[in-house]
């Protein structure tokens, strides 16, 4: 089991039961533990009962913040566990009105790094039955005995090169704060994909978006995705087909990812739901990388107050074409 | 207070006196000034030329080998080069990575480059100054020659007004000594050119001192050994009345009750002028 | 199925040149939705035009397509032709197959494949367009005038001449502005305040025109036509109504204050009227200085006033009215030297700026009209005039030419030589600029009748030096260093914006350039006008000029505004975007790039499970809107839309041209 | 003279590494006006501008001014037109230098005394400023 | 696979899409015209209110139906008709064009430029130099919708 920490999850329990039993919040979104032990999934708490069920593990990586749109429509006020990417998720929807401050109380995680399972059994080497926890490394426990591992290598890939796992925004911060990181290698992929010449570069998406299925997980685990109806679902106007054919997927896809522009927090998600594995966050990357370039640093999310860089301009703006 | 202290060649000769007075003051005042363990000349001159990197080795070896704690000189010149080289490094991420990939170092251009002159205004500040002063210069007539190292370029120097700056004035006023201000003190004293052009530093030293001797001035202070050396050395001063130059630190020295040249006024010391 | 008509133009032989006319009709003939194609010679004609209108009768279309010349030339001369047949005019086309086609491809079988693409693109476009309507929108009959210099004077008379109500809005306690401040004016040597004088009481005296002095704008709100604007009206602490402008008051009160309109060269009482011309002339109370507000005591001018019109308790006071059109003539400031630390401004008496030395001239002023030192009452002998303080520096000031003070400083420098004949000028110039009428003739009277040095170079530094003032500069024709010992140096100040400019900008709604002057709609065409219709600028808050031009300027934003006033309606944008407020998620990117301020959020409710849900979406304001479309491309769900340009249009077009091959 | 046409090595140089362009200088002569040396310089610095911007190549060359110019930064500091003539001047002592091979002054120019008595900044400043 | 990707480079001639805005490049199109300028007829010219009107999708849209390069022209940065929209594009256009690049496309095929009014001179010159580049690059393949290509050719 993935009992990394009992007196973690009892802090976290408490400090939110006040609340939710109190009535200062109607519902609480947090985790809960899924089927097998290596899933933690959504929870939507309104009693005791449903507290006892909450989760604070490795695997906690699904982004709660979105579950908001729908919730408020039926809750007035809502309690939500953030972790840096939730919380950064949560101005996000700030930014674009879909939320009210007042509306929300966050109780705020520093994230240590989500857990892979797929790293997990591949470290595994066959059957794992469960794992713990101590001091940043991880012990599988397998059929053989126990393997032992470090956690940074066994992370999702979402959160290895999480630059701010702190929450932005909070009203309680719930442990010590984990401090800005590095992400060194946040932008390796997207440079070695600069690297390759045009016609590579085309072949190597060719072939990672003729995968999809259009099944839309990504834009639904997105929290830049907020609209009432996206572009592809429209009748009117036909913006794309929506047969999955190869230049539609690219229409999608390239679109999508333009949506995102000084928007994408970069938290991974539509990455880590795409059944078929597709880098959907290199797109992403690629554009929070020339937009810091071209317009100056900006990390969406962060700040609620900073105007998004494609809602403003500068006069002496530069340009990725020439302006002679 | 704490800092790390790069004293500079031209400390450790010429201008000894500089840097022994400076510390033996610190000492007095509390401030800690540890000395660089390894430390290079700073060049003496800062690079204008953009692809003079070579001239940054030194004082860019200097600025990592303060670990990002404040790192104070005395000299001018070397304050000058050492906060410029900052500044390159802060601003030019081309030039940085060639300085520090040659010379296998981390510096980013963090860590604060005071002049002496700023912990005194900065982290001391003067009126506390003031009050440790012992033996106040009273009656003094004393004019501050800033010359140009301290303060331009303006922008990257940020050490005060360049036009009209006050701190050295508001350290002499600290030390209970009368200001005298004269409008030659921000211009340059030739530099260099003493070595190579003697009769237009002799013009402009003579400028200088003839400005303040106008204003009424008796000592004049500086902080850097060459335009001390100038002033000292490349005008003619013949028939008229004669003007002291000392260090910034020797006046301070005095006044905190310490041993310092402009205290023991000795004899050995050529007087300027001699007529 | 829309039934379409297409007619193509032959132009003479402009486009059947080099575009065959028979094979294109027969292309049009097969377009979806096209159910007549015909052509002729000159479809602008009459009796084009008619061909048009006729035809869409008979065969009963609902689309006109026109292929002929750019849309720019005569696109409201087609649809005006379909409305005379009873069709909406939005719903015809253009397509340029001249200027685009004909133009500029050497023979039929390169343009003619091309004029047949753009048709098919143009009546796959009207296929989708709608009918629509321009709004219709009301004119307030009264104009607003922000600034009382002689721009917003002159402005407001002519408005108020030709009918219209106008009130002007000035933030000091009289109009006049900086023209009051002048000695006299160049190249003429007018006293300013003797031409001045007389506008200012005829502006006070107008029936048409509403004084509000002391006031200043606070909110800006709705559209030409119906701005909706509050003003405040400061406290006076003096009832203008009772106070007969008698004096008593300012003579009697013990306490002082620096005086704004002598630069800070004198003082004036804590209860002034700032100038002996003021008008109106009613004085008001500075509260900072007043011993009264200050410490609770004095009150000596409510006991000297004979008609009782001090009044302590008077409050600010918000005035809220509408006007169809605001003109905005603010004024300018002079640069603070003190930035160039090498010129001493600040720290000598005798280094003045050139509005200053205005100042001393005048027979009001600090010096009583005697040109003096201020350090020690002398008239001085040497005076050393620089120009280009602050102008056309990138480094430390302004980058643009001030354009005045070349003119200002020959000026100067002739009347001091009228009032201290022995004195000697010199000028340092960079350039010396007369375009003007007589500016030249004047500018070398100076240099050659009046003894004015004219040094081409700059200063270096200036400093005190015993009883006078170094001033160390260059001649660069003789590249020879020069040292001037002057008893006065006169500073020609960069004329800059008001600081107060990007704040009346944000408020008003018009944008600046990146000093903070009002842009103009267009350099050359739209000199007065601004991209806020309705709104126009005079005088020196859009750009440093002289006073011929400002008055030029004014009076030209004057005529702008009595146009639109003259009319019974105004005509709105037909092409605006619009929202689905269905589909619209309230994100509100589109209020965040709207250069209009067209688009603001409005609560909707909607039916949600049994009950109703209120949430907020966008809105836009058709009379503000003038139809840009970045809000629809801003708006990632198409939920906001361009009427005449929407998304389904363009794709039409895109998706009919690609179908060439 | 020579005509100030094409582009000449020295002053394509001095563009490229000290980063100035004389073309921004429109001769108002506040360099030389504040310039504490100006006196005894041939070609003020203002004329140096000039010069550059003219082409004039051989002058330059031959001309005192970069070698009496102390690097006091005071006709940069105030320079209406932002240019950086110690930079400027730095430029062309360099590119004279490596033109023409060679070093302007060394060691052995200097009396015994001199040695002595001068500050090491000044030898060091001195030698940095003139040679290779 | 359809006769319209089979092309070959014989006998092929490019499609230019060029997306003006009314007030400058439109109008600069213009004047290239009465100037009797000459282009090659490859381009087709889309007028649009304002080159922020420009959606990124349009571009894409034009390459799924077989244009082989779009070139959105704007006016000058300073000079909108509506103040601020070329700037808007400026930031919006050069993320995309970015992005499109590093999808593969040639960066060739998505072009930007400001033309004035003025300029019919540039205007024909950019659409002259944007067809040869194109013409040099060959037929675009990517993107196009082999499904709209084969129905459009029974047109």
């Amino acid at each position: 089991m993935a009992e990394r920490n009992i007196e973690s999850v009892n802090k976290v329990r408490e400090a939110v039961s006040q609340d939710l039993l109190g009535g200062r919040i109607d519902l609480l979104l947090g985790w809960e533990k899924g089927h097998y032990w290596w899933q933690s999934r959504p929870l939507f708490a309104r009693s005791e009962e449903d507290l006892e069920k909450l989760a604070w593990d490795s695997f906690c990586a699904v982004n709660l913040s979105r579950y908001l749109l729908e919730e408020l429509k039926d809750h007035d006020k809502i309690g939500v566990l953030v972790k840096g990417c939730d919380a950064r998720a949560f101005n996000r929807l700030l930014q674009d009105n879909m939320v009210k401050r007042d509306q929300v109380i966050l109780y705020g995680l520093p994230c240590p790094g989500m857990l892979d399972y797929n790293r997990l059994i591949e470290k595994a080497g066959g059957a794992l039955l469960g794992i713990t926890e101590e001091n940043g490394r991880v012990i599988l426990n397998i059929e053989s005995g126990e393997q032992e591992a470090q956690r940074d290598d066994l992370l999702l890939d979402k959160c290895k090169d999480c630059r701010y796992p702190d929450p932005a925004v909070y009203d309680q911060l719930l442990f010590s704060p984990q401090g800005e990181k590095e992400g060194p290698e946040r932008f390796k992929t997207v440079e070695e994909l600069e690297e390759m010449s045009a016609e590579e570069r085309f072949g190597y998406w060719e072939k990672e978006l003729s995968r999809c299925l259009r099944c839309y997980a990504c834009r639904q685990a997105c929290p830049f995705c907020s609209c009432r109806e996206c572009f592809v679902e429209q009748e009117n106007p036909r913006w794309q087909g929506r047969a999955y054919q190869p230049s539609e997927n690219f229409m999608f896809h390239l679109v999508r990812a333009y949506h995102g522009t000084g928007r994408c927090i970069d938290c991974g998600e539509c990455e880590r739901s795409c059944p078929v594995d597709i880098p959907l966050q290199e797109l992403n990357r690629k554009l929070i990388k020339d937009i810091n370039e071209l317009y100056g640093d900006y990390e969406a999310g962060l700040d609620a107050e900073q105007e998004p860089p494609l809602l403003t301009y500068r006069p002496d703006d530069p340009a990725a074409f020439s302006e002679k | 207070m704490r800092y790390r202290y790069f004293p500079g060649c031209t400390l450790k000769g010429q201008a000894k006196s500089m840097e022994d007075t400076t510390l033996a003051a610190a000492k007095a005042m509390g401030i800690e000034l540890e000395e660089l363990s390894e430390w290079q000349c700073c060049g003496a001159v800062y690079p204008l030329y953009e692809d003079e990197l070579i001239s940054l080795l030194s004082p860019v070896r200097t600025l990592a080998a303060a670990e990002g704690e404040p790192l104070v000189s005395l000299c001018a010149a070397c304050h000058h080069v050492l906060k410029r080289a900052q500044e390159l490094m802060q601003r030019n991420e081309d030039a940085r990575k060639k300085v520090t990939d040659h010379l296998e170092v981390e510096y980013a251009g963090e860590g604060r480059v005071l002049h002496f002159l700023e912990v005194l205004r900065d982290d001391l500040g003067f009126d506390k100054l003031k009050e440790m002063v012992k033996k106040p210069l009273e009656g003094k007539k004393v004019a501050a020659y800033y010359g140009c190292l301290l303060l331009r370029p303006s922008k990257v120097m940020q050490f005060d007004d360049p036009e009209n700056p006050t701190i050295m004035e508001d350290m002499i006023k600290a030390l209970g000594a009368e200001v005298v201000k004269s409008p030659y003190r921000t211009e340059c004293c030739g530099a260099y050119l003493s070595v190579t052009e003697e009769g237009v530093a002799a013009d402009t030293v003579e400028r200088i001192l003839d400005s303040a001797r106008r204003a009424g001035a008796e000592i004049l202070v500086t902080a850097c050994p060459l335009c001390r050396y100038n002033l000292e050395n490349c005008a003619d001063n013949e028939g008229k009345t004669p003007i002291k130059v000392y260090y910034f630190s020797e006046i301070l020295a005095e006044a905190m009750g310490l041993p310092s040249e402009s205290a023991e006024d000795q004899g050995t010391k050529e007087e300027v002028p001699q007529g | 199925m829309p039934r379409t008509g297409v007619f193509i133009c032959h132009c003479g032989s402009n486009i059947a040149g080099t575009v065959d006319i028979d094979k294109t009709v027969e292309a049009s003939r097969n377009f979806p939705g096209v159910v007549h194609a015909d052509e002729y010679r000159y479809l602008c004609s009459e009796m084009g035009q008619d061909i048009i209108t006729k035809a869409i009768k008979e065969n009963d279309l609902d689309r006109v397509v026109v292929g002929t010349c750019s849309p720019r030339m005569h696109e409201n001369t087609f649809r005006k032709a379909a409305a005379e047949a009873g069709l909406n005019p939005y719903l015809l086309e253009v397509a340029n197959i001249r200027e685009h086609c004909s133009w500029v491809h050497k023979d039929m079988e390169e343009a003619t494949p091309k004029a047949i693409a753009l048709l098919r693109a143009a009546a796959a476009k009207a296929a989708l367009n709608e009918a629509l309507e321009a709004p219709r929108l009301d004119v307030e009959k009264r104009a607003l005038v922000i600034g009382g210099g002689i721009a917003g004077i002159q402005a407001a008379l002519d408005i108020a001449e030709a009918g219209y109500v106008v009130d002007i809005v000035e933030k000091d306690p009289s109009i006049g502005g900086r023209m009051a401040q002048l000695e006299k004016t160049f190249p003429t040597l007018d006293c300013s305040a003797c031409i001045l004088t007389p506008k200012m009481v005829e502006a006070a005296q107008h029936p048409n025109i509403n004084l509000l002095t002391y006031s200043e704008v606070d909110e800006v709100k709705g559209f030409v036509g119906q701005f909706d604007v509050k003003i405040k009206q400061k406290a006076r602490y003096v009832d203008p109504v009772k106070c007969t402008g008698c004096g008593i008051c300012w003579e009697k009160c013990p306490s002082k204050a620096s005086s704004e309109f002598e630069m800070g060269l004198a003082k004036r009482k804590s209860i002034y009227v700032p100038f002996a011309q003021a008008v109106p002339m009613v004085p008001v109370i500075d509260r900072d200085s007043c011993l009264y507000f200050r410490k609770g005591r004095c009150q000596i001018c409510e006991q000297e006033c004979p008609p009782q019109a001090i009044d302590y308790e008077q409050q600010d006071e918000i005035i809220e009215r509408r006007y169809g059109a605001i003109v905005v003539a603010t004024g300018f400031d002079q640069l603070d030297p003190t930035i160039y630390g090498e010129y001493g401004y600040g720290q000598h008496p005798d280094i003045l700026t050139g509005l200053e030395f205005e100042r001393i001239f005048n027979a009001s002023g600090p010096t009583g009209g005697k040109v003096v030192k201020l350090s020690d009452g002398k008239p001085p002998k040497k005076v050393v005039f620089i120009q280009c303080i602050g102008s056309r520096d990138k480094a430390r000031g302004m980058n643009y030419c001030s354009k005045i003070c070349c003119m200002y400083t020959a000026k100067q420098a002739i009347l001091l030589k009228e009032k201290v004949p022995d004195a000697k000028s010199y000028v340092f110039y960079i350039d010396v600029r007369t375009g003007g009428k007589g500016y030249e003739e004047f500018q070398r009277r100076a240099a050659e009748e009046y003894d004015v040095a004219y040094m081409r170079g700059q200063v270096g530094k200036i400093f005190p030096e015993d009883d006078h003032l170094v001033v160390r500069g260059i001649d660069s024709l003789t590249n020879r260093n020069i040292e001037i010992k002057a008893d006065m140096v006169v500073l020609a100040a960069a004329t800059v914006a008001r600081a107060d400019a990007p704040e009346v900008g944000r408020l008003v709604g018009i944008n600046s350039d990146s000093y903070h002057f009002f842009n103009e709609a267009h350099p050359k065409l739209k000199p007065v006008e601004t991209h806020t219709a309705g709104i126009f600028i005079a005088g020196a808050c859009q750009a440093p000029k002289d006073i011929p031009e400002t008055v030029s300027q004014a009076s030209a934003a004057a005529v702008k505004a009595i146009g639109l006033l003259s009319k019974e309606k105004l005509q709105g944008e037909a092409c605006t975007a619009e929202v689905i407020q269905s589909e619209c998620s309230g994100c509100l990117n589109c209020e965040a790039i709207c250069p209009y301020t067209a688009i603001t959020p409005v609560e909707i409710e909607e039916r949600y499970k049994d009950g109703v849900l209120k949430r907020t979406v966008a809105e836009v304001n058709p009379a503000l809107c003038q139809g840009c479309g970045s809000c629809a491309v801003t708006c990632r769900s198409g939920s906001i839309n361009l009427k005449g340009f929407s998304n389904d249009q363009i794709m039409a077009e895109v998706d009919a041209i690609c179908l060439q091959r | 003279m020579t005509t100030g046409t094409g582009k000449s090595r020295l002053i394509e140089d001095m563009k490229m590494n000290s980063g100035q362009d004389p073309n921004g200088c429109y001769q108002c002569g506040k360099c030389s006006a504040a310039c504490p040396v100006s006196a005894a310089l041939d070609l003020k610095p203002h004329q140096v501008l000039r010069y550059l911007q003219m082409g004039l190549e051989d002058e330059l060359a031959e001309s005192k001014t970069p070698w009496v110019c102390a690097s006091c930064f005071t006709c940069a500091a105030r320079c209406p037109r932002d240019i950086d003539l110690a930079r400027v001047m730095e430029g062309l002592r360099l590119s004279i230098l490596r033109n023409r091979g060679g070093n302007k002054f060394g060691p052995a120019e200097l009396t015994p005394e001199q040695l002595e008595k001068l500050p090491q900044q000044a030898l060091v400043s001195g030698f940095r400023k003139y040679n290779k | 696979m359809s006769a319209a990707l089979n092309e070959t480079a014989a006998g092929w001639e490019p499609l230019i899409v060029s997306f003006c805005c009314n007030w400058c490049s439109y109008a600069g199109g213009d004047l290239a015209g009465t100037s009797r300028m000459s282009y090659p007829a490859n381009v087709k010219v889309i007028r649009v209110p304002c080159s922020g009107r420009m959606n990124p999708l349009f571009v894409l849209r034009a390459f799924q139906r077989g244009a082989d390069g779009v070139l959105v022209a704007g006016c000058h940065p300073g000079d909108c008709h509506y103040t601020s929209g070329n700037y808007q594009s400026r930031r919006r256009l050069s993320a995309f064009k970015r992005l499109v690049e590093f999808a593969g496309f040639e960066p060739e095929r998505f072009e930007v430029r400001w033309i004035s009014s003025s300029e019919g001179d540039k205007f024909a010159e950019e659409m002259t130099s944007m067809t040869e580049k194109i013409k040099a690059l060959g037929p675009n393949r990517k993107m196009r919708d082999a499904r709209w290509q084969s129905v459009t050719s029974k047109v």
